[in-house]
C-alpha cells in the first residue's frame, strides 16, 4: 500500500474514533448522566491511547524511527496513560 | 575642549562632543541633587527608624512641602546621572577585552537607576495624604528609606565590574589607570555594610547612622566626583588618539 | 529499494531534527504533568468535575477534534508531498492544514465565549483547568500556525527549499493534534 | 601576549554565572524561605507567626541579597554579550538586557525589601505585615512581562542565528520558560489550588522547567566561551 494511502486510512480511523467517543461522552446525552463510569472510562482511554499513538507512529513517523524514539514515545504513552488510570481508580 | 577645525565634522569629533556633554551633566546634576538633599528636611538629621507612627506621621504633616519639592526633584533630576554613568559603559567598551563588563555593567545601571527612583515614589506618597492612618505612614515611609539606602547590590557589581575591566585592561596605554580599579573596590567596600540598614533600627548601620547613611551616600558622591576627571582625562586622550583635538 | 534505502529502513530514519524533538518530547513531558496534576485534582472532586463536565459542548468538542486531525493529515501529506518533489501540492497542503488550525481557534474562541456566558467561569475548579490547559494548547496551536508559516515561506523560496523544514513543521504540528486527542478524552469524554 | 586571552572576561562571567545561582538558590531557599514559597491562603496572624519563625534567616538572607543583588544583572550582561556574537545583530541583545533590568526590581527587589520591612517592624499591625507578604509573594513569583519580554527575544535570536552560538533546541526550551510565565499569570486569581503561587502547576511544574531551562543554559554558556577561544586562537595562529 502507497505511502498516503496509509495515512489517509490512519486519518479515516481517527475521525471514527473520536465521533464514536464523543458519543460515550456524559453531555452527549440528555439524560444528565452524572454517575462515574468505569467501564467507559476504560473505553475512553483505550480509544486516547489507539488515537495518540496512531499519531505517533503514523503521522509523526515514529514508525520508521531510530529505535530509541520508538521507545521513548512508547514509554510517554505507557507512563501517562497508566498514571491517569491509577488515579482515576483509586 | 577646542575641537579642530578640520576634524569638526567627522563621526568621531561628534562621538567625542556627545561624550563631552554627557561629562557635564554629571557636575549639574550633582549640584540640583545637592540643593534636594539639603532641601530634604528628612535628611538634616536623617530620621530616625525608631520614631513611632505618630512621629512619623506629623513630620510628615510638619513638612509636607519642602519634602514634596525636595522628593519631586529627587524623582525628576535623579535618573539624570544615567548619561554620565553611561559614559562609563562607553569608555569600558574601549577597553583591551570583550565587551562583556561593560553590558553587565550597563544592565545593573539601569536596574539600580530603577531601584532608585522607586524609593522617591514612597516618599512622595507618604507625603501625598499627611491625614492617612499612621501606621500606614511609617510602613511607606519604612518602605522608601530600605529602598533609599539598602539595596547596593546593583551599585556594588558597577564597582567591582568597572574594577575588573580597568585591571583585565592591558593595552600600554590603559584607558583609566589602575588605581580607579581600586579606588572602585574601595567605594564598593564602603558602600556594601549599609544593607544592613533594612536590619538596625539604631546605631552606625541603622539608615541615621554614620556608616549607612553618612558614609554611604559620601562614598557615592565621592566616586562621581572622582570618576567626572577620571573621565575628562580619558575623553581628552581619545580625542587626541582619534585626532580631534591637538595634543 | 536499493541497499542504502533498506539500511535506513532498519536503523530508523529521524524525521525532522534532533532539535524538534527535544522539543517535542519536553513539551510531552510538560504535558503530561498538566494531565496527571489535573487528574489528581479530579479524584479528589469527582463529582463536581463530573457535573461541571456536563456543561461542554461535545459537538463542537468532536468537530474541533476532526478538524484538527484532518489538518494533521494534510499536513502529513504535506511530507510525503516534498518528498515525492511536488512542491506545489506541498504547499497547497500546509496551507490548508493551516487553515483546520485557525478554523479550530475560532471555534475553541467561540466555545469560550458561550462558556463564559453562561457563567462557567475560572471560578469553578473544572473550569479553571479547562481554560488553562486549552488556553496554553491553544498558545500552541498559534506557534504552529507561526511555524506552518515558515514552511510555507521556505518552500516558495526554491533556494531553501528542503524536505527537512517541512518535516519538523508536521513534527510540531502533528504533536499539537496528539495533545489536543488527550485533553478531549481527560475533559470531554471521560466519567 | 599569550593566547587566547581576549575573552578571559567572559571566561571569569562564565564561571560566575553558576556560583551566583548557586548562591542565590541557598538564599531563597534556605534562608529566606520564599522558594519554595509558603502558602498564599493563610490568615494574617499566620504569616505574623512566619515572618516570628524565620526572622533571623530572613533578615540575613534578603540582606546578602541586597548585597549580591547585581549579581543578577551580570549573569544577564553576559547572555546579552553571548547573544551579541550572534549573526542577527545586537537588537535581540539589547531586547534581553532591556527586559532582564526591568525584570530586577518586581522580580528580586520587591520581594526583598517588602520581607524585610515586614521583618524590620514584626510589632506592625498585622494586615500591614500581610499586605507585605502578598505584596513580595506576588511580585517575586509573578513579575512575568519583564522575563517573558527576555525569553522571547533570546529564542528568536537563537533562531534566526547563523554562528551557531547556542544550539536550536535552547530556543524551544526558552519558548516553555514563556508557556510557564503565561500560566503563572493565573497565580493572581487564584489563593489556593494547582494556579497559586504555590501551586503544583503555576509553581512546581514551572520550577522544573526553569531548572531545566538555568542548568542547559549554564552548560551552553560555557561550551560558546569555549567556542569562541578556540575561534580566537585559530585566528591569531592564522595572523602569524
Amino acid at each position: 500500500m502507497p505511502e498516503s494511502r496509509v495515512t489517509t486510512w490512519v486519518w479515516g480511523a481517527l475521525v471514527v474514533i473520536t465521533v464514536g467517543a464523543g458519543w460515550l461522552a456524559p453531555a452527549a446525552h440528555t439524560g444528565h448522566i452524572t454517575v462515574a463510569s468505569l467501564p467507559i472510562t476504560v473505553l475512553v482511554l483505550g480509544l486516547a491511547l489507539i488515537k495518540s499513538r496512531l499519531i505517533i507512529r503514523y503521522f509523526m513517523e515514529v514508525r520508521t524511527a531510530p529505535r530509541w524514539l520508538k521507545l521513548t514515545t512508547d514509554a510517554w504513552l505507557a507512563a501517562l496513560f497508566g498514571a491517569i488510570m491509577v488515579i482515576y481508580i483509586v | 575642549m577646542q575641537i579642530l577645525e578640520q576634524a569638526q565634522d567627522l563621526p568621531t569629533a561628534g562621538n567625542i562632543k556627545a561624550q563631552w556633554v554627557s561629562l557635564w551633566t554629571g557636575p549639574a546634576v550633582g549640584a540640583v541633587l545637592l540643593v534636594a538633599a539639603i532641601a530634604f528636611p528628612g535628611f538634616w538629621p536623617p530620621m530616625s527608624p525608631t520614631m513611632s507612627a505618630d512621629q512619623v506621621a506629623a513630620f510628615y504633616a510638619d513638612h509636607t512641602a519642602w519634602i514634596r519639592a525636595s522628593q519631586v526633584t529627587f524623582n525628576l533630576c535623579g535618573i539624570l546621572i544615567v548619561p554620565f554613568l553611561s559614559l562609563i559603559v562607553v569608555q569600558m567598551k574601549r577597553m583591551r577585552q570583550t565587551h562583556v563588563f561593560a553590558y553587565c555593567y550597563l544592565t545593573a545601571m539601569v536596574s539600580g537607576a530603577t531601584i532608585f527612583a522607586l524609593s522617591n515614589v514612597f516618599f512622595l506618597v507618604a507625603a501625598f495624604r499627611p491625614g492617612r492612618n499612621p501606621e500606614l505612614i511609617q510602613l511607606l515611609n519604612d518602605l522608601a528609606w530600605i529602598v533609599f539606602i539598602a539595596p547596593i547590590g546593583m551599585v556594588v557589581s558597577q564597582f567591582v565590574l568597572l574594577a575588573l575591566a580597568v585591571y583585565f585592561d592591558d593595552q600600554e596605554h590603559p584607558v583609566f589607570p589602575k588605581w580607579v580599579g581600586h579606588f572602585s573596590l574601595i567605594i564598593a567596600a564602603a558602600m556594601v555594610p549599609a544593607a544592613g540598614a533594612a536590619v538596625f533600627q539604631t546605631g552606625p548601620l541603622a539608615w541615621d547612622g554614620l556608616w549607612s547613611f553618612w558614609v554611604r551616600n559620601g562614598a557615592y558622591a565621592l566616586f562621581v566626583i572622582v570618576m567626572f576627571f577620571v573621565l575628562r582625562k580619558a575623553i581628552q586622550r581619545q580625542a587626541v588618539d582619534d585626532g580631534v583635538i591637538s595634543a | 529499494m536499493t541497499r542504502t534505502e533498506e539500511r535506513t529502513e532498519t536503523v530508523g530514519r529521524l524525521p525532522g531534527d534532533r532539535d524538534m524533538w527535544i522539543m517535542v518530547l519536553g513539551d510531552m513531558t510538560i504535558f503530561a504533568g498538566y494531565f496527571v496534576i489535573f487528574m489528581i485534582y479530579r479524584a479528589m472532586n469527582r463529582q463536581e468535575f463530573l457535573v461541571a463536565q456536563q456543561h461542554l459542548n461535545i459537538t463542537i468538542g468532536v468537530i474541533n477534534t476532526v478538524v484538527l486531525v484532518t489538518s494533521s493529515w494534510l499536513v502529513a501529506r504535506a511530507v510525503q508531498a516534498i518528498r515525492a518533489g511536488d512542491v506545489q501540492k506541498s504547499i497547497a497542503l500546509v496551507v490548508s492544514g493551516g487553515v483546520g488550525g485557525a478554523l479550530f481557534m475560532v471555534l475553541k474562541g467561540y466555545e469560550w465565549a458561550s462558556k463564559i456566558a453562561a457563567g462557567h467561569t475560572n471560578s469553578d475548579m473544572f473550569y479553571s483547568f479547562y481554560y488553562v490547559i486549552t488556553g496554553v494548547h491553544l498558545i500552541h496551536v498559534l506557534i504552529g500556525l507561526i511555524v506552518l508559516g515558515v514552511v510555507v515561506r521556505e518552500l516558495r523560496n526554491p533556494a531553501r527549499r528542503r524536505a527537512q523544514m517541512v518535516e519538523i513543521g508536521a513534527t510540531y504540528w502533528h504533536m499539537v493534534d496528539l495533545l489536543w486527542v488527550i485533553i478531549f478524552a481527560l475533559f470531554y469524554v471521560m466519567r | 601576549m599569550s593566547t587566547a586571552t581576549r575573552n578571559r572576561d567572559v571566561w571569569w562571567m562564565t564561571w560566575f554565572f553558576p556560583a551566583w545561582y548557586a548562591v542565590f538558590g541557598v538564599i531563597i531557599c534556605l534562608l529566606t524561605r520564599v522558594t519554595p514559597p509558603p502558602r498564599p491562603d493563610v490568615t494574617a496572624a499566620e504569616k505574623v507567626a512566619f515572618f516570628a519563625q524565620h526572622h533571623l534567616t530572613i533578615q540575613i538572607g534578603f540582606t546578602l541579597l541586597l548585597i549580591l543583588l547585581g549579581g543578577a544583572a551580570m549573569t544577564n550582561g553576559l547572555v546579552c554579550y553571548q547573544i551579541k556574537r550572534m549573526s542577527v545583530g545586537s537588537v535581540f541583545a539589547y531586547g534581553y538586557i532591556g527586559g532582564m533590568s526591568v525584570g530586577a526590581l518586581p522580580g528580586f527587589l520587591l520581594v526583598t525589601v517588602c520581607f524585610l520591612t515586614a521583618a524590620y517592624r514584626p510589632d506592625r499591625n498585622p494586615e500591614l505585615i500581610s499586605l507585605l507578604y502578598d505584596l513580595g509573594m506576588l511580585s517575586y513569583n509573578g513579575s512575568l512581562g519583564c522575563f517573558t519580554a527576555a525569553y522571547l527575544v533570546l529564542a528568536i535570536a537563537i533562531l534566526y542565528d547563523r554562528n551557531e552560538v547556542f544550539p536550536k533546541w535552547f530556543a524551544y526550551v526558552s519558548i516553555w520558560q514563556i508557556i510557564t510565565e503565561v500560566i503563572a499569570t493565573q497565580m493572581f486569581v487564584f489563593p489556593s489550588g494547582a494556579f497559586a503561587w504555590n501551586g503544583s502547576i503555576a509553581f512546581w511544574l514551572a520550577v522544573v522547567v526553569f531548572s531545566v531551562w538555568l542548568g542547559a543554559l549554564i552548560v551552553l554558556l560555557r561550551r560558546a566561551a569555549e567556542e569562541e577561544s578556540a575561534k580566537e586562537s585559530a585566528q591569531m595562529v592564522a595572523a602569524q
